[in-house]
């Protein structure tokens, strides 16, 4: 999967909040099976970055480009390819699991057929299916959102935090599907406070508001 | 659909900038003349009417006054819509700018309305069609900017108010429909209207001055409005860094 | 089994009925606005029958609006805040079709009831059955245009912090219309008038805004959403 | 026609004047408060650039 084109393509965005220019002319191209770690301070545009990567937000100046298209073209697949978890998880407190699964799976096109039970006997919230979320413990929340990257699909994850109140079990876990996704030929975009040790081949940092793009040994 | 490229060129915030600080001289004298030309006339040149004797010379100020907070807020939308849809920056910029004109105008429409009410009809405040369409207006005036003033980033506020220009230029003519349709449902055949007085065509002259040099001041002012927005949003480019340092004073 | 756009649509008002029961408490508080304010008039003005009837159509229409307006709060607030909302933006599916499942299931929650106490405060008000029946039928067809027009506003003010103010602001002008005709049919309905033309003008507004005000709201909430 | 009589207005002074004392009012202070708030910007940001230009001084010189 490496036809010219391919892939996300961030083509010179600046962005800015309020007044403040936070980045400008940031430029790269992210293909399949790579993996791109953005860091920075806080407040230097990370989830602003990924907010713009997701299309959530529109950059100041700048378009982003999936697989050689606008990603808010009408013909564009990209939001079928497309799995963003922010900040807030989007888990509905006062629903179980299984149900809010099943909304994701509703809303989002092409969810996979794997069992939703599976996904949640994966992340390890196997037997708590049927309590609302709301009397899951944060990390049990944050995993509920988390089981969505067993249910999708979508060649191109973008992942703001998503090791916040997360068990060193849980973590390593969560990197086993990491380097399992992105050697099926997945995209990965995250953000992280910890260190993060994947072993993919292709890796690299962007440190805000540095727009220069590192290779990661 | 595709705009021209020379319009995105001729739209760029720094190009605009330059060209408005150019116009605006030319708004400014052009709504003098026409204002001292139109007053001349509306006072010295047109005859008292035979029913409404002198106070009729209230309406050139009042109709070209209601006129302009239609057309601004025509203006507003349209802007906004171009903003919205072609990304043009200076676009949603004019819309917020107009804003605040748009209220003048209709807030002195309403005032003047019902001066000129008070002698034709014995009281400020009648619930006839056109005064309370204007007050519905100013209303989604001043709704357009506290939503605007209430968002903080720039760009999103002009955005918002962009949708809020369109839903509301949907609805004025619905709501200009409604008035009018509950107004001659509920009003007695005793009530002059404020429209109807004989327009002859010494008075039909200074109400056109009028109503040109209004618009050359909204021109003007809706540009100098602009302006400023535009150092404040383009702040970390080269050129305005440039215009603030050369700035006397 | 692919998703469609239907599905999501289906799944979409039953995930908000299913949280509507399961908040049911909360559902109650505009209604109980809505019979408070219509019970302040006779207590403000008197208790005459004459008065009352006359005031009743406009009275009950304009505290259908407020509690319309006010029940408008927990249309896109908890989505936006635990950031389904942004998920449901990130849809593949059209998201003015989204947004009009949401809108439905808000409706059925909050501008059915008003419809059914409808003959309560008719009966506070000395409204005759034939008013009565008007009144029902005007609130059918009013009510989902409010919750519609309303939805654009809720979509503006959704990020901000004292939007409820605002939102009355902008949503109340809009509601104009509404009033001016629901009222209407129900005084004509009174003294034995016509009004059919009134109901066409509802329903026409009904068709427009069911066709535009999603479009306008799903622009405003990504607006909102950044 | 007089001026006593021009300004008498056939005994509508009051409304007559008042409409056009108000309207030259408002478009007076509508069109001159950019003029304040363009000066008020422009003080702005040159505090704002000299404080950046500071700012980007110090540190070499630590």
């Amino acid at each position: 999967m490496t036809d010219p084109g391919a892939g996300l393509h961030i083509h010179s965005i600046s962005c800015s909040r309020g007044y403040r220019d936070l980045f400008s002319h940031l430029d790269f191209r992210l293909d399949s099976g790579q993996v791109l770690r953005v860091e920075g301070r806080n407040g230097s545009g990370k989830t602003s970055l990924l907010r713009i990567m997701a299309g959530l937000a529109q950059p100041l100046e700048g378009e982003v480009l999936w697989q050689g298209r606008k990603i808010h073209h009408p013909e564009s697949d990209y939001l079928e390819n497309l799995l963003f978890i922010g900040h807030r998880a989007g888990i509905k407190m006062e629903l179980s699991p299984i149900e809010n699964l099943c909304m994701a799976r509703a809303l989002h096109g092409s969810r996979s057929e794997n069992g939703i039970e599976e996904a949640l006997y994966q992340v390890g919230l196997y037997g708590f299916e049927d309590i609302p979320c709301a009397r899951l413990s944060a990390g049990q929340k944050r995993r509920v959102a988390l089981a969505q990257l067993f249910l999708t699909q979508a060649r191109c994850w973008i992942l703001d935090e998503p090791y916040t109140s997360l068990d060193v079990a849980a973590v390593a876990l969560l990197e086993k599907v990491f380097e399992a996704h992105v050697a099926n030929g997945g995209l990965l975009v995250i953000t992280s406070h910890q260190p993060v040790s994947l072993k993919s081949p292709e890796q690299f940092r962007l440190v805000l508001p540095d727009t220069h793009l590192e290779t990661v040994a | 659909m595709k705009l021209p490229a020379i319009v995105h060129k001729f739209s760029s915030p720094k190009n605009f900038y330059t060209m408005s600080g150019k116009l605006i001289p030319w708004f400014v004298w052009g709504f003098l003349l026409t204002l001292i030309a139109g007053l001349y006339y509306g006072f010295f040149v047109a005859p008292p009417d035979y029913q409404q004797g002198e106070s009729y010379r209230i309406m050139f100020v009042h109709v070209p006054a209601a006129w302009m907070s239609m057309f601004i807020y025509m203006v507003m939308a349209t802007s906004g819509a171009i903003g919205l849809i072609w990304r043009i920056k200076t676009a949603d910029l004019m819309a917020s700018a107009s804003a605040p004109i748009g209220a003048a105008f209709t807030f002195l429409a309403l005032v003047t309305g019902s001066l000129w009410g008070k002698p034709m009809w014995g009281t400020y405040w009648v619930w006839d069609a056109r005064l309370t369409s204007e007050l519905i207006l100013l209303f989604l005036y001043l709704g357009f900017i506290a939503l605007q003033a209430s968002i903080e980033d720039p760009r999103n506020a002009a955005r918002a108010g962009a949708v809020l220009a369109l839903v509301g230029v949907v609805n004025i003519p619905i709501i200009h429909y409604s008035v009018e349709w509950w107004s001659t449902l509920h009003q007695g055949a005793t009530v002059t209207k404020l429209d109807k007085p004989s327009i002859h065509i010494t008075m039909l002259i200074p109400l056109l001055l009028m109503a040109v040099s209004f618009k050359l001041y909204y021109l003007a002012s809706v540009l100098m409005r602009a302006r400023g927005e535009i150092l404040l949003r383009e702040q970390n480019s080269r050129w305005v860094k440039e215009i603030v340092e050369n700035d006397s004073k | 089994m692919t998703p469609t756009t239907g599905s999501a649509f289906i799944a979409l008002i039953r995930r908000d009925l299913m949280l509507s029961y399961r908040h049911r408490n909360e559902l109650l508080n505009p209604l109980l606005f809505f019979v408070i304010v219509v019970t302040l008039f006779p207590l403000g003005t008197s208790p005459e029958k004459q008065l009352l009837q006359t005031m009743a159509p406009g009275v009950i229409w304009v505290a259908a609006l407020l509690a319309a307006m006010l029940s408008l709060d927990s249309l896109f607030k908890a989505d936006y805040e635990d950031g389904t909302l942004e998920q449901m933006m990130l849809s593949p599916h059209s998201n003015a079709v989204l947004v009009l499942a949401k809108i439905i299931s808000h409706w059925l929650v909050t501008g059915l009831p008003i419809i059914l106490l409808a003959p309560l405060l008719g009966l506070f008000m000395y409204l005759p059955s034939q008013g009565i029946y008007t009144l029902m039928l005007t609130l059918l067809l009013g009510t989902p245009i409010l919750s519609l027009v309303g939805a654009i506003g809720m979509a503006l003010t959704l990020g901000l912090n004292r939007g409820g103010m605002l939102l009355s602001l902008l949503v109340l002008p809009l509601y104009i219309p509404v009033l001016i005709f629901s009222a209407n049919a129900v005084d004509a309905s009174l003294a034995g008038l016509e009004i059919k033309g009134q109901l066409y003008f509802l329903g026409a507004l009904l068709v427009l805004s069911i066709t535009l005000a999603p479009l306008a709201t799903a622009t405003a909430l990504k607006i909102s959403v950044e | 026609m007089t001026a006593s009589e021009f300004f008498h207005m056939g005994g509508y002074a009051v409304y007559v004047w008042s409409s056009y004392g108000l309207s030259a009012v408002v478009l007076t202070w509508v069109f001159l408060s950019p003029i304040f708030s363009r000066k008020n910007i422009i003080k702005e940001l040159r505090m704002k650039y000299r404080q950046q230009q500071r700012q980007q001084e110090t540190p070499e010189n630590e």
